[in-house]
Parts: C-alpha cells; structure tokens; sequence
C-alpha cells in the first residue's frame, strides 16, 4: 500500500477527528487504585489536555484508552460507540495512537525502520527503495526534518520525540495522544510542534489529547482540560471560560498562589561575585559512540550563583552533565573544584560538598530494586550514624536510615509514604522528590542539576526552582543544565549557551537578548552533533 | 564412561557381563563416577547399603587415594584396582591391582601397520603423554621398524581421555601429513577407526576389537581380556584365599589378545606377526633391549640390556623412541 | 499471637515457591521414568533414601555438598554486583593448583600455618582469575559472563599443561600430578564422621558472606553497583573496585574449594580435581536466588541428589544420568517457580 | 633448503586449517545463526549446549531407525524446538531470568540426551554424504580439505538469508524491533512474547541441526563426550560477531580453524604445550573481544533488549 495513503492529505470522512468518551473508568494496581470511575468527554476536531499533579493517574487513563493496560471497569465511546479497547491494536483499528511519556522508539534501528515498522501492516518482503521514497515524500509534508537512515540511538531527544510524533502522523490517527510531548524539546521547538498539531485540529483533522504540566501550553493551545487528583475526576471546562487559577485549584484541590518565582533582578552587576566553585578547562568528552561530543569546554561556577546552561538537546550537554557526575570520562581537559583536581570520588564529592540533580533520576540516581530508604541513604550510608562497627568493618545500620527517610517523605511529600517500598514502584514525580530529598537536605556547596522539572507537575516544580534559588542564596554554586529556556531565564545569574560542545554564547541575567540566544542555540554553522 | 563405547569402558563391561554368569556372584554397577570423594562414598555405599566384599575399581585415578582410603577403612573388604600401582609394604593388603602388558599388542599392530603402509608414516593419536601410553607408542613403533627400520611414527596428543572432535581432527591431519595407518590411546577409538576408514586408510584398534566399524581398512587391535583378572580375584574371593595384590600378565596368560587380522593384513605380515605372537607366548620376546635410543638422540635402554615385561623400569617410561615423530 | 503467626508466616512464605518447585521436578522426574518403562515410585524413595535416608546417607550427601557451598559463592557474590559469572571450575583449579604449591616452599613448618597459607594461595589465585572478568568487564566492557567462561576453559588448560609440565611430580606416573602434600598438612574428617572440614568452611564462608552483603557497608556498595552502576558512579562510589572486589571474594571462595580438594581428599593436584564443582554451584547459587544463607540449603540439596544417584544405579541399574536429569528438572523448575516469589527477583 | 620445506609445510599447515575450518565450523554456524536469531529478539539462550548434544542424540536415534540421515536430521532440529519452546515459554513467565534458564536447560539437555542416548553409543547409523568439492585436485589433501557436508553450504546460505531477512523482511524487521525496544514493540501492537517464544524455537531448531551434524557427519558418532562445549562458544561468538549473520559465518570459519591449529601443528612434528594450542580458540577469543570492544559505548548492533550487553 502507498505510504501516501495513511498520511493526512486525502481528505474523506474518515479523516475527520475523533470523538472519544471515557465512561466511569477505574484502574487498580494491586491495592492502588489508580483510576477511580473517571469519566471525561473530548469534542471531535479539539485540543484537549489532561491535567494534573505528578501520580494523579493521567498516564495510566489515557493507557488504558489506547489498550495497552485496559480498565477493570468502566467504558470508551469513540465517535458515540461503545468500543471494547483491549490491545493497541484495537486502539490502532480504531485510528487512536499514542505518544507515551517515555519514548517507544527501538534505539538499535533506523528512522525509516521505526516509522516502517509503526504501520503495521508491512509486506512480507520490504522493498527498501520505494519505501524509502514514499517516506521521503511524507516527510516532506511535514515540518520535520530528519535523516530516515540515522540509527535512533544517535539522534537527540528533541528529534526522538519528533519521531514519535512523525510516527503518529505517518499512521494517520484521528485521535493523537501526547504524554508531556515537549518536556524534551525547547520552546521554540515546542510551538513549532504544537502548532502543527493545533493546526491538524482546527482543519478538523485530528482530535489531540495532550497530558502537559505546562499552562502556557494550555491557554495558547489547548480548546478544553481535564484535571485528574489522585485517581479521581477533580474537573473540567473549557480553556477560555477557566483562569489558570481555577485550574490549578482543581490539580491541588486547594486555594494555592500560581505566581512564578521572582525573576533575577538585572541587579547582579551590584553582586560581590563568590570564590570559584567549579572550574572547568578545555575539557573533551566523547559520547556514546566515541565521537566528541564536549570540545575543549571552558567555564566557572562562583559560590552563590546559578550558571544556566542553555542549549538544544544533544549538543553535548548530557555528557558534560556525566562527566561532571563521575559518568562518563573525560578524554582531555581539567575539572577543578574549590581549585583543586576533581575525579567525583566519594571522598571528594563529600569534602568539597558536591550533590546532583541528574535528568532522568531513576535510571541516573537511584536503584531501582532497592526501597526508598535505601536510595535516600545512597549518600550518606557509610558515615555515622548509618555505619558504625569496629575496625575498618562498617555495619549498615538500616533502622538509622529508615528513620531518616520517614522524616524526608514526610517534609518532601513522597507518596506513597513507605519507605521499604521499591523506588521503581513509584510514579516519576516521586521519585524525583525522592531524591531531592536526598541531594538537598545535606550541606551544598556544589549542584549539578540537569533538567529538574522534567515531567514534574507545577507545585513540584515550584517547590523545587524555590529550593534551587534558596540553595544560591546559601551560598552554594549551581551548574543548571536545562532544555526549558524559560527556568533558564527565571533561574539563573548567567546563563552560556552551549552548541556542538563548546559554549556558544554567554550573557548576565538581565541582559540576555532571548533572540540572540536563540540563535546561538540553533548553532549558526550547520547543524547540531546528532548526527 | 558408558559401557558399550566400542573402548576401555565396553572391555570392563564384557568382563562385568562374565562375572555376573558366575554362580554365587552378585555384581552392582555404577558407571562415571567422578574421581572425587564420590568414588569413597560410592564404595561405602556398595560396602554399606549393598553388602559389597569385593570391589572392582576400573579408572586410574581412583586408586590414590579413594581406593587406598577405604580399604584402610574397610579391611574385611577386597578392592582391586585396574592400574598397576599396588606397591608391597606400602599399601594394604586387602588391595590389589590388576593390569596387562598391552604392548605386546601394540607391537604385533606395529608389525601389520608397517607392513601395509606403503609412506611408512604411521599415525597415533593419544590423550596423555603417560607412562603407558608412551609404552603404547614406542612399542607400536617397535613393532614397526622391525619390518621396515626407516618407519616413523607421528604421534598426537589430544589432552584428554574422550575429544571426539579432536580425535576425528588428529585424523584428518595425521592422514593429510602422509600417515597411511592410524591407532590411537583414548578412551573409545571409534571415531578414529570409523574416519580413517571414511579416508580409506588403515587401522589398528585398541581396548576391544573395532573391526565392525572398518570393514575395510581394519588390521587389527590390541585388546582387552579382562575376564581372565576377573575371575581369577572373584575366584580367590570365593574360596576365601588371600587377596591377589599383584596380578599381570600379557598375550602368555591371557590378559590381552590382538584383534583377529582384517582383510587388508597380507600373507606375509600375517606370518610375521604369528611368529613374535608365539614367541611371545613361550615367554620370550622382550619388546624393550638396548641399544634403544630416544628420539633426542639420548640413549634409553643401553647395548646389551634388556627389559623383561615385569621391569618397574618400563613403569615409569617417559621418553618417545626414535623413530617417533613428537615431544613429550 | 497473630503478630507472631504473621511472622512464621512470612519465613516461610519465600519456601513455598520453592516446596513447589521441588514436587514440580519429582513428578516431572518420575513420568519421565515411567514413560521409559522404570518403577517411578520406587527411584522417588531411593532419592529421598540415598540422599538423607540414614546417617550414612546424609554424611555422603554433606561431603558432596561442601565443595559446592564454596563455588556457589562464586556465583552468589559477583551476583550480588550485577554479574552473572560462571567460571569458578577455572578459578577451583588454579586455586588447587596453588596451594598444592605451597607445602613445598614451606618445608618443616608446622600443620596450621602451612595450610592456612594453602588457603590464602588458593584464595588468591582463583580470586585473581574470576577478578580478571570484573576487570575486562570495567575497563574494557566486556561481558562477564562470557569472558568467565573463556577464562575458565583457559585456566583449566593452564592447571593441565602444568600439571604435566613444570609442575609434574616425577614419581606421578599414570596419573600426572603435583607432589602430594605431607601428611601432616592434609585436613581430616570432622570428629566423629566421615565429612572433612571443608563443610565446616563452607558453612562458615557462606555465614561470613551473608553478613558482608547484608549487614556492612561494603555489602550495600556492592548492591548499588549491582542495582545500577550510574547511580553509583553518581554517588562516587568507586564502581570499578567493588565489581573487582566482589568477583575476587567469590573467585576466592572457588579457590579455597580447590585448596580444600587437594588438602582433603587428593593430596595432590591433578586432573582428578576437575569434577564439575564449578558448574554445579551455579545451580546451586540460582536455587538459592545468590543468598549466600539459601546457598548451604541449596548445596545440600544438590549434594543428595548426586548421592542418590550413586543409589539409583546400582539398585534400579539407571544410567547415571538420571541424575543430570533430575538436577536439571529441579533447576528449571525452581526458575520457573520463581514467578511465584513476592518478593521482586534479583537482578539475576 | 630449508625455506623450501618451510614454505611447504607453511602450505600443508594453511591448507589444514582450510580444511579444519571447514569440517569444524558447521555446528559453530548453525548454533551461532539459531542464537543469533534468538539474540535478536532480546532473549538470550545460554541452553544452546544442552540443545546440540540432544540434537546430536535425536538425530542418531532417529537416523539408526529410520535409516535416513535426513530424517535425523529434521529429528534433531524438532529436539532442538521444544528445548527452544521450552526456553522461550519459561522466559515469559515474570521475573524468570533467561541466563539462569538457559544454564539449567543446559543441564537438563545434557541429562536427557545421556540418558535416553545409552543405547545409542554402540550401533552406528547411517551419515549423511559428503560433497566433493576438491574433486578437480590431484592432491589428496586439498581433497579432503574440501570434502565438505551439504550442511555448510546451507549454513552460509541461511547466514545471507538471515542477514537480508533482519534488513527486509517483516519478520526480521519485527523481530528486531521486539528484541530492540519491547515495550515499542508493544505499543505497536507487536505480539511480542509470540516473538521471543518463536524466535528462540527457530533458534534451537538450527542448534539441533548443528548437534545432529556432530553425529552424523563428523566426527559422526553418538558419545556422551561429543560436544565439548561447542554450544556454549557459540554464544560468545555471536557477540564476537556483533549480532551480524554474516559476521557469525565468518567468525564461526575462524573458530573452526583456531580448533584445527592443536592438531594440525601436532601433525608437523611441534606437539609441546598441545593443552594451550587447544585453548587458542579462547585465547583467541577473548583476545578479539578486548581488542574490539571500546570501554563506555554502547556497542553498535547489540539489541537493546538484552539484559546482557547492558552496561
Ligand atoms: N505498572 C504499574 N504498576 C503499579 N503501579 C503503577 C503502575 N503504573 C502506574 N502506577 C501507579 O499509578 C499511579 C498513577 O500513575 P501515573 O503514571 O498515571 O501518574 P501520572 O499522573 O502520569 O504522573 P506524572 O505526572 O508523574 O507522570 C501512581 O501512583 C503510580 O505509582
Ligand atoms: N533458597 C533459599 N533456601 C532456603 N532459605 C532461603 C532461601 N532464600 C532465602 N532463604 C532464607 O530467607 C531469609 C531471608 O533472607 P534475606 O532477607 O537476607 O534476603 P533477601 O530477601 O534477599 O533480603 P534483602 O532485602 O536484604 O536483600 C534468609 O535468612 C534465608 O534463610
Ligand atoms: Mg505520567
Ligand atoms: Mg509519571
């Protein structure tokens, strides 16, 4: 069949978007009950996003709509139908498809294999040439460019998630749902992508489900919202008739004050600028497939300041990140902290007081298989009070540290408040709390913090932009990677841009030109490392 | 190893299947024991739980220490061992080992071998350079270079007792080399006789008669006669006579026998070979007597002596004669 | 009494599975008897007798099972890191191989300290040989699991090729070996039974190993870096040392199993030594899931099999490899049991 | 003189490993292609040992009475796809470790070929034909160098096969994508366990057939000491070889010749150190294996869903 086919141009009534219904659905994971009779109804042609606090069950109801765990009670409508959705492919049958919050690419393949593979429907015998062009042709009716021979492994997040969602498109859904689609992509990425999906919708074409912890994206997208709060319906309404207020009420189920952190001041250029924390010289790093990724990076962090590091994904960053956190090893170039050689040894993170942040905390922070108190004790657990014994015998003290941990669940709101429960068992947002727990609560002198918010909801990620710039204004240094320019803006004192390993550009808060750095991110000469 | 491999293991259980015809014999078996303590715990069991009074031990390691041990142990129990290590004096009387002079086979398969090579490259593939084995080699060589003086023999060590692979790879690289006649020195020589004859070339069995598996290329063999040690321990077991601590013997007493000759052994080797046979039986054809140099050119056995098959010198072989091809 | 009825229960709910999976594998051991024509009910009773029917029955299960409590903890201990190591007959054999060394370098010392310097070589050289997989898998990122196996077959070549070379004790005719050990060094029998001391070590090293892991810090390192080697490296733990580090304990432990054989039951290092123990501790390591405490249990099960299988033979006249069998249908049946533990599986 | 001589036993040396390389390699092949395919689809079958020994049972059992050595053959493949069945199925189960699986049905293979093979060790079964392909020489060792069973060449034929297959096929394609990403697979709705399950069937089918070529073609008997450890190199070999098909024909040509290199040399007259010369498959391997492998990246063609090349 001609790829030409699935994609949206031929316009027939099938090609309109889908009207879907969840009639009093309820999901249970052993005893949680993550969905309890949640019902929400979204218009054909709309854009429509589900909101909510980190575990309020938004995954795993818009999971269940496309089968991949389906509900023990309750029911669909799609189009006014009632519709047993037992699989994917019963939600694929019916044109819904999915963008999940982690990406569900296959690494080890090629673009053109992932879009391929998504239809479905493949021939015994693939003949590569006309695929190839049938692809090239529908990539060309889209904004999106990407190499269809590249292997996934080696493209950015950023472009991973334009895969997805080329993926989705390439299928011709009629009801595309997006699980915090931009939480990889920079802004400008972001309203790139969005609004080519709110334009499908405003044709008719498509009806979008987007989960989003963002509410600029909801007011400058979205047609209507659905807040979810611990498994339960808490509300819903159209974007224009609610204020943002009503919406995160609804999230926490409370009065709460939405206004955003006081942005830096322009006063810096008054500040005494601290000693050097982290210096950086000429430091090389290869990535994953041994090709240079960092390139003779130069930079300095200073007691109490926040440096932002701006950039698109992918140039480098993430290894600059692993190099700093112990990861990965540097091939050349120095790391100096308080101005002494830094290796990320026990030893030194603890003398020069250095904690982190990392992206992606359960797979870069924790252990998954061990409990929460055990992974809140991966600093600490071989000092008094967690160790004690004769000789150079250290005995764990597990009481010492599971009495620790209950006090930080506690004062960080970690659900479910058990702290022999397994960290993997934990919604993501928790486990972010987790371990911010674990970073924040010691003495910091140096932090390394590489996207924080991500996937978190706005109360979380309030709370921790406060405690980053409570950290700052303790004196400690923060070295803040992130994809989100505005927490870059909101956050930091300086911010560098960094491009195809090297810092592009860099500007003092308060005088950062946003079009300026935009440019430097798009990297002037050619296109990013990612290739 | 497994009863019925066509070596070692088929020999032991022919003279097994013998004893238990024997009226007032009652035989337990027990195949593949490892040479661990399993072999002391196997030997009480059989001594304990089946009331065992004589035991046959049939691997060469199973002597020092599992056998000696348990007959410590044990000493109203008799244990005779297949192997050639009871030593007087040092070692309880309730043991006895038992083995036979399979050289003079080797010999008689080194007089038909040579005479129907036509390179005069003879093949042996071995597991172990052993004092046996080496015993094996040189008197096959022996045997060899009395038809023909310029006959080599290339020799092979595989490194362990059953390799199939390896042994099937030996033979394809000892015949790619020339070698027209191959016997070997492990544990089950059907590979080996069954590709040399896939080759078309000859060979000579060892342990028990292979002549089924190369109908054509066959010469002859050196086996096993087991029952004769057999019952003749079992024997004195039963009418109470002491234990036979050492018991040897060659072609003379029945303890080894060449395989009959296969089609390809001329008149003439056939002549040959049935003379040093009958000397051998009248007792005496030393296959060992200098001068005997080795193959370093360092003289072994020096003019004028001569090696009865009973020498404790032959024991303890550790040189490779001239003539063969390889180290030890 | 509740409180105290739900803790009874709790021990023994991780047992369940694993009661199930032993009833799995007898009758799955039986119909597979009775379809080739053997009295099925008959072979079950001589395993449960052979194995732990008598007192003798139970010292020939124990003397089997010492040496496996050892080479199970070269499986357990690198598990508990994250790495799935099978090549302790290796390190089994160089650690014989260098203990048998040591009695010649210590002529005229007395018993103890010669034995335990035996212990210490023996610990040594298996500990540097399952080491050197750690060290391949840190520096060099290659997979344990294989490179161990590799090691292992080298290893066992390097023990033959010196056993019948250099290290060959002249007077070793037919069966190659290194020099024996005086009498005064060899280890006897417990008092009182026909099992030498090696179960007592074994015992004792899979008690030592239990609190490592469990109770110390080294023990809870060794479980992040198993658990997720980034977070780790993130923690500043130094990943590379507790990967070594533990394959070395467990590869000693294979070691001393070999300084144990030649001290207790050889006298000597030679081929005899290569019986499989390596192999058969990891089954007994995955039986115990790598707890070093489940290992003992699991090395006395697997110990009676072997023993009973002795019994098999001579009464029912089955091949020896029933025992293969019933061993593998008891390993695969106690991993699919698996699934029904609570308790989330280890790693591996 | 003498370099005369070399040269020619240099040749005569070369033209063995030829020949070692290529009666050696067909269990390697076929073992290592069937663990390929299973690799692939993110399991990894550690049980492949215990697979070829009872292929190499089956098929002699089957031969012996059916009296076609073809037959064996399918027989042995057949054992070769309940144990893959086995494997697959149990690995479905949660929390069931296919490493740990793999290692017990190497045992319980092992067990039952023994068992059941008792009395298969003495009567001897029809093998299958050989092929000349040195028929044109006049030297008899370049001819049975190239004395090879139908066998290889199917071997190296389904090694290109796969390699097109894995590229484009939509089973190959799906397969990769299962053993890559399973949970993508899943959203795809890929029936993914049906994969595996399938996948590491295949994989024993060609496992069978590399043991019934031990028995029934060379060495070409039934002993319980027939496979040493052949099943278990494979496995390294396809990581050796990258998940490559072809790869794997290659390295499997390799490991053959490096198993030839004890005997061959041996037959020149050096017999010292033959347990090393016999070890220099491992050596060799590992050897490759450090120099290849580059310390912090993932390695390229590795499926992402196996537990075993995940750092
Ligand atoms: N497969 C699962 N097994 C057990 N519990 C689960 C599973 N998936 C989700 N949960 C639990 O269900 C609850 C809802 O999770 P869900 O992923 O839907 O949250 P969410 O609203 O998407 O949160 P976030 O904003 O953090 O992504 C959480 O408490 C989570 O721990
Ligand atoms: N296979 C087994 N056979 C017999 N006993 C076992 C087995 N596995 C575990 N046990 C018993 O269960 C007890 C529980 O062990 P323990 O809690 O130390 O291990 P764990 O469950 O892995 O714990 P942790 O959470 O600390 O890793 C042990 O004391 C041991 O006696
Ligand atoms: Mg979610
Ligand atoms: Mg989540």
């Amino acid at each position: 069949m001609d790829a030409l086919t699935h994609t949206l141009l031929a316009a027939d009534v099938q090609n309109r978007g889908a009207a879907v219904e969840a009639y009093r659905v309820t999901k249970r994971f052993g005893a949680l009950t993550a969905l309890d009779e949640v019902s929400l109804k979204v218009e054909p042609g709309s854009f429509h996003c589900l909101l909510g606090e980190n575990g309020a069950g938004k995954s795993t109801l818009v999971k269940c709509l496309v089968g991949y765990h389906p509900p023990e009670e309750g029911s669909f409508l799609v189009d006014g139908r009632e519709q047993a959705i037992r699989s994917p492919r019963d939600a694929q049958r019916l044109r819904i498809g999915m963008v999940y919050q982690h990406f569900t690419l296959a690494p080890g393949m090629t673009v053109a294999e992932n879009l391929l593979l998504a239809r479905g429907d493949l021939p015994l015998r693939i003949d590569w040439r006309r695929e190839k062009a049938a692809l090239a042709a529908f990539l060309d009716s889209t904004p999106f460019r990407l190499d269809l021979n590249a292997r996934v492994a080696d493209l950015a997040a950023g472009e991973k998630q334009k895969l997805e969602i080329l993926k989705q498109l390439y299928l011709g859904q009629r009801l595309l749902i997006l699980d915090e689609p931009t939480s990889v992509l920079t802004p400008a990425e972001a309203d790139e992508v969005l609004g080519l999906l709110h334009g499908m919708t405003r044709d008719g074409r498509l009806t979008v489900m987007m989960i989003t912890h963002k509410f600029r994206e909801v007011s400058a997208y979205g047609d209507s919202v659905t807040v979810l709060r611990r498994g339960k319906l808490a509300g819903s309404g159209k974007v224009g008739e609610l204020t943002t207020q009503d919406m995160a009420e609804m999230m926490v189920g409370s009065a709460v004050s939405v206004a955003t952190a006081p942005r830096r001041r322009a006063a810096d250029a008054g500040r005494t600028a601290g000693d050097i924390r982290l210096a950086v010289d000429g430091l090389c790093a290869d990535n994953d497939r041994g090709m240079p990724a960092v390139r003779e990076l130069d930079l300095v962090v200073r007691a109490g300041e926040i440096v932002g590091i701006a950039g698109v994904a992918g140039n480098g960053q993430k290894e600059l990140v692993e190099v700093l956190l112990g990861q990965r090893s540097a091939r050349g170039g120095a790391v100096h902290v308080d101005g002494e050689s830094y290796g990320a040894t026990r030893a030194e993170l603890r003398r020069h007081g250095v904690f982190s942040l990392p992206e992606e905390p359960l797979r870069n922070a924790c252990v998954p298989n061990m409990s929460v108190a055990e992974n809140m004790g991966l600093r600490d657990f071989d000092i008094a009070p967690f160790s004690g014994g004769w000789l150079s015998l250290r005995f764990l003290r597990r009481g010492a540290l599971t009495r620790r941990a209950k006090e930080w669940i506690e004062a960080f709101g970690v659900r479910p408040p058990d702290p022999s429960a397994a960290i993997e068992n934990l919604s993501g947002g928790n486990v972010q709390r987790a371990v911010l727990a674990r970073e924040l609560s010691g003495a910091v002198r140096l932090l390394i913090v590489a996207n924080p918010v991500f996937g978190l909801d706005f109360a979380a990620t309030e709370a921790i932009h406060r405690r980053l710039d409570q950290a700052r204004n303790d004196g400690a240094a923060i070295l803040l990677v992130s994809e989100d320019l505005d927490e870059l803006l909101e956050l930091s004192d300086r911010i560098l841009v960094m491009s195809e390993g090297r810092i592009a550009h860099q500007a003092l808060a308060g005088y950062v030109d946003v079009a300026e750095v935009g440019r430097h991110m798009a990297g002037g000469a050619g296109h990013g490392a990612g290739h | 190893g497994p009863r019925d491999d066509f070596g070692y293991n088929q020999a032991q259980a022919q003279a097994v299947a013998a004893l238990k015809k024997m009226p007032g014999v009652k035989v337990v078996e027990e195949e593949k024991v490892p040479e661990t303590v399993a072999v002391q715990k196997t030997m009480e069991a059989m001594i304990n739980q089946d009331k065992a009074s004589l035991i046959f031990a049939t691997s060469f390691g199973y002597f020092d220490p599992h056998v000696l041990k348990m007959a410590e142990k044990y000493p109203n129990v008799r244990f005779a061992h297949c192997g050639g290590l009871w030593t007087a004096g040092k070692h309880p009387k309730n043991v006895g080992s038992f083995f036979g002079y399979i050289d003079e086979c080797q010999y008689l398969d080194g007089i038909a071998a040579a005479s129907a090579s036509k390179s005069k490259k003879l093949g042996f593939i071995a597991a172990k350079p052993i004092p046996q084995v080496l015993r094996n080699i040189n008197a096959f060589l022996l045997g060899a270079r009395s038809v023909d003086p310029k006959a080599t023999v290339k020799v092979i060590f595989t490194g362990d007792w059953s390799l199939p692979v390896k042994e099937a790879e030996a033979a394809n690289s000892l015949i790619d080399q020339g070698v027209d006649v191959l016997t070997c020195h492990v544990d089950s020589p059907k590979v080996i006789v069954e590709t040399a004859e896939r080759r078309g070339v000859y060979s000579c069995g060892y342990h028990a008669s292979q002549a089924k598996l190369a109908p054509k290329g066959y010469l002859t063999g050196a086996e096993w006669d087991w029952q004769t040690p057999y019952t003749q321990i079992v024997k004195a077991t039963l009418d109470g006579k002491p234990m036979v601590n050492f018991l040897r013997g060659g072609l003379k007493d029945g303890f080894v026998k060449p395989s009959p000759f296969g089609p390809a052994v001329s008149a003439e080797a056939k002549k040959k070979s049935e003379a040093v046979k009958a000397a051998m039986l009248k007792g005496d054809f030393p296959i060992f007597k200098g001068p005997l140099l080795d193959n370093t050119g360092k003289t072994v056995i020096a003019a004028g002596k001569v090696l009865g098959q009973q020498d404790p010198l032959l024991e303890s072989m550790n040189y490779l004669v001239d003539g063969v091809i390889g180290q030890v | 009494m509740d409180a105290a009825m739900n803790r009874a229960m709790r021990a023994v709910a991780p047992l369940a599975p694993f009661t199930a999976a032993a009833l799995a594998a007898a009758l799955l051991f039986a119909a597979f008897l009775a379809a080739q024509g053997f009295e099925a009910p008959e072979a079950l009773g001589l395993v449960v007798e052979g194995a732990f029917g008598s007192a003798f029955a139970w010292q020939n299960t124990l003397a089997r099972a010492a040496p496996l409590m050892l080479t199970a903890l070269c499986v357990a201990l690198p598990a508990r890191a994250g790495l799935v190591i099978i090549g302790g007959e290796g390190a089994l054999a160089l650690g014989a191989l260098a203990a048998a060394m040591v009695p010649s370098l210590t002529a005229g010392w007395p018993a103890l300290p010669v034995q335990l310097l035996m212990a210490l070589a023996g610990f040594v050289a298996g500990g540097a040989w399952i080491a050197a997989s750690a060290w391949l898998r840190h520096v060099r990122g290659i997979n344990e699991t294989i490179s161990s196996l590799l090691l292992s077959y080298i290893g066992i070549a390097l023990f033959n090729f010196l056993v019948e070379g250099v290290l060959r004790d002249p007077a070793s005719l037919n069966k190659p070996s290194t020099p024996p050990l005086p009498d005064a060094v060899l280890i006897g029998p417990l008092p009182g039974l026909e099992v030498h001391w090696g179960l007592v070590w074994g015992v004792l090293a899979c008690a030592a190993a239990w609190f490592l892991l469990r109770r110390t810090v080294f023990g809870f390192s060794v479980g992040v870096v198993g658990g997720n080697p980034r977070a780790a490296l993130m923690a500043g733990l130094p990943v590379g040392a507790l990967l070594i580090a533990a394959c070395f304990l467990g590869g000693g432990a294979a070691g001393v199993a070999g300084m144990l054989e030649v001290a207790a039951v050889h006298g000597s290092a030679n081929a005899s030594l290569l019986a499989g123990y390596g192999y058969a501790g990891i089954l007994v390591s995955f039986a115990a899931r790598h707890n070093p405490l489940g290992i003992v249990a699991g090395a006395i099960l697997v110990g009676g099999i072997g023993a009973s299988g002795s019994l098999l033979q001579r009464r029912l006249d089955l091949p020896d490899a029933a025992v293969l069998v019933l061993q593998g249908a008891l390993f695969v049946a106690l991993l699919a049991f698996e699934t029904l533990n609570r308790k989330g599986a280890r790693r591996v | 003189m003498s370099e005369t001589t070399d040269g020619l036993a240099f040749g005569s040396l070369a033209l063995a490993l030829l020949g070692g390389a290529l009666r050696v390699s067909t269990p390697f092949l076929f073992v290592s292609l069937g663990e390929c395919i299973t690799e692939k689809s993110g399991r990894i079958n550690l049980g492949l040992e215990g697979t070829l020994v009872l292929g190499a049972m089956g098929g002699y059992g089957v031969s012996l009475l059916t009296g076609s050595p073809w037959l064996g053959v399918l027989a042995a493949g057949l054992c070769g796809v309940l144990m893959g069945l086995l494997h697959g199925g149990l690995c479905s189960l949660p929390k069931v470790n296919d490493i740990a699986v793999g290692i017990a049905l190497m045992l319980f293979g092992t067990g039952l070929a023994f068992f059941l093979g008792k009395p298969l060790i003495q009567p001897q079964a029809p093998m299958l034909p050989s092929v000349e392909l040195g028929a044109w020489s006049d030297n008899e060792q370049v001819r049975s160098a190239l004395r090879i069973n139908v066998l290889l060449p199917v071997g190296l034929a389904l090694a290109g096969l796969l390699h097109w297959a894995f590229r484009a096929s939509r089973w190959g394609l799906a397969l990769r994508l299962v053993g890559d990403n399973a949970a993508a697979a899943r959203a795809l709705g890929y029936p993914v366990v049906p994969i595996r399950i399938g996948a590491t069937a295949a994989g024993g089918f060609l496992a069978g057939v590399g043991g019934a070529f031990l028995s029934l073609y060379y060495p070409g008997s039934w002993n319980e000491g027939l496979s040493s450890g052949q099943g278990l190199m494979a496995v390294a070999l396809v990581i050796f070889a990258r998940w490559s098909p072809l790869r794997c024909a290659l390295a499997a040509l390799l490991f053959g010749a490096a198993g030839a290199l004890g005997p061959a040399l041996q037959s020149q007259g050096i017999t010292a150190g033959y347990y090393l010369f016999n070890a220099a498959p491992y050596v060799l391997t590992l050897a490759l294996m450090a120099a290849s492998w580059t310390p912090g990246q993932t390695l390229a063609g590795a499926p992402g869903e196996l537990s075993f090349t995940q750092r």
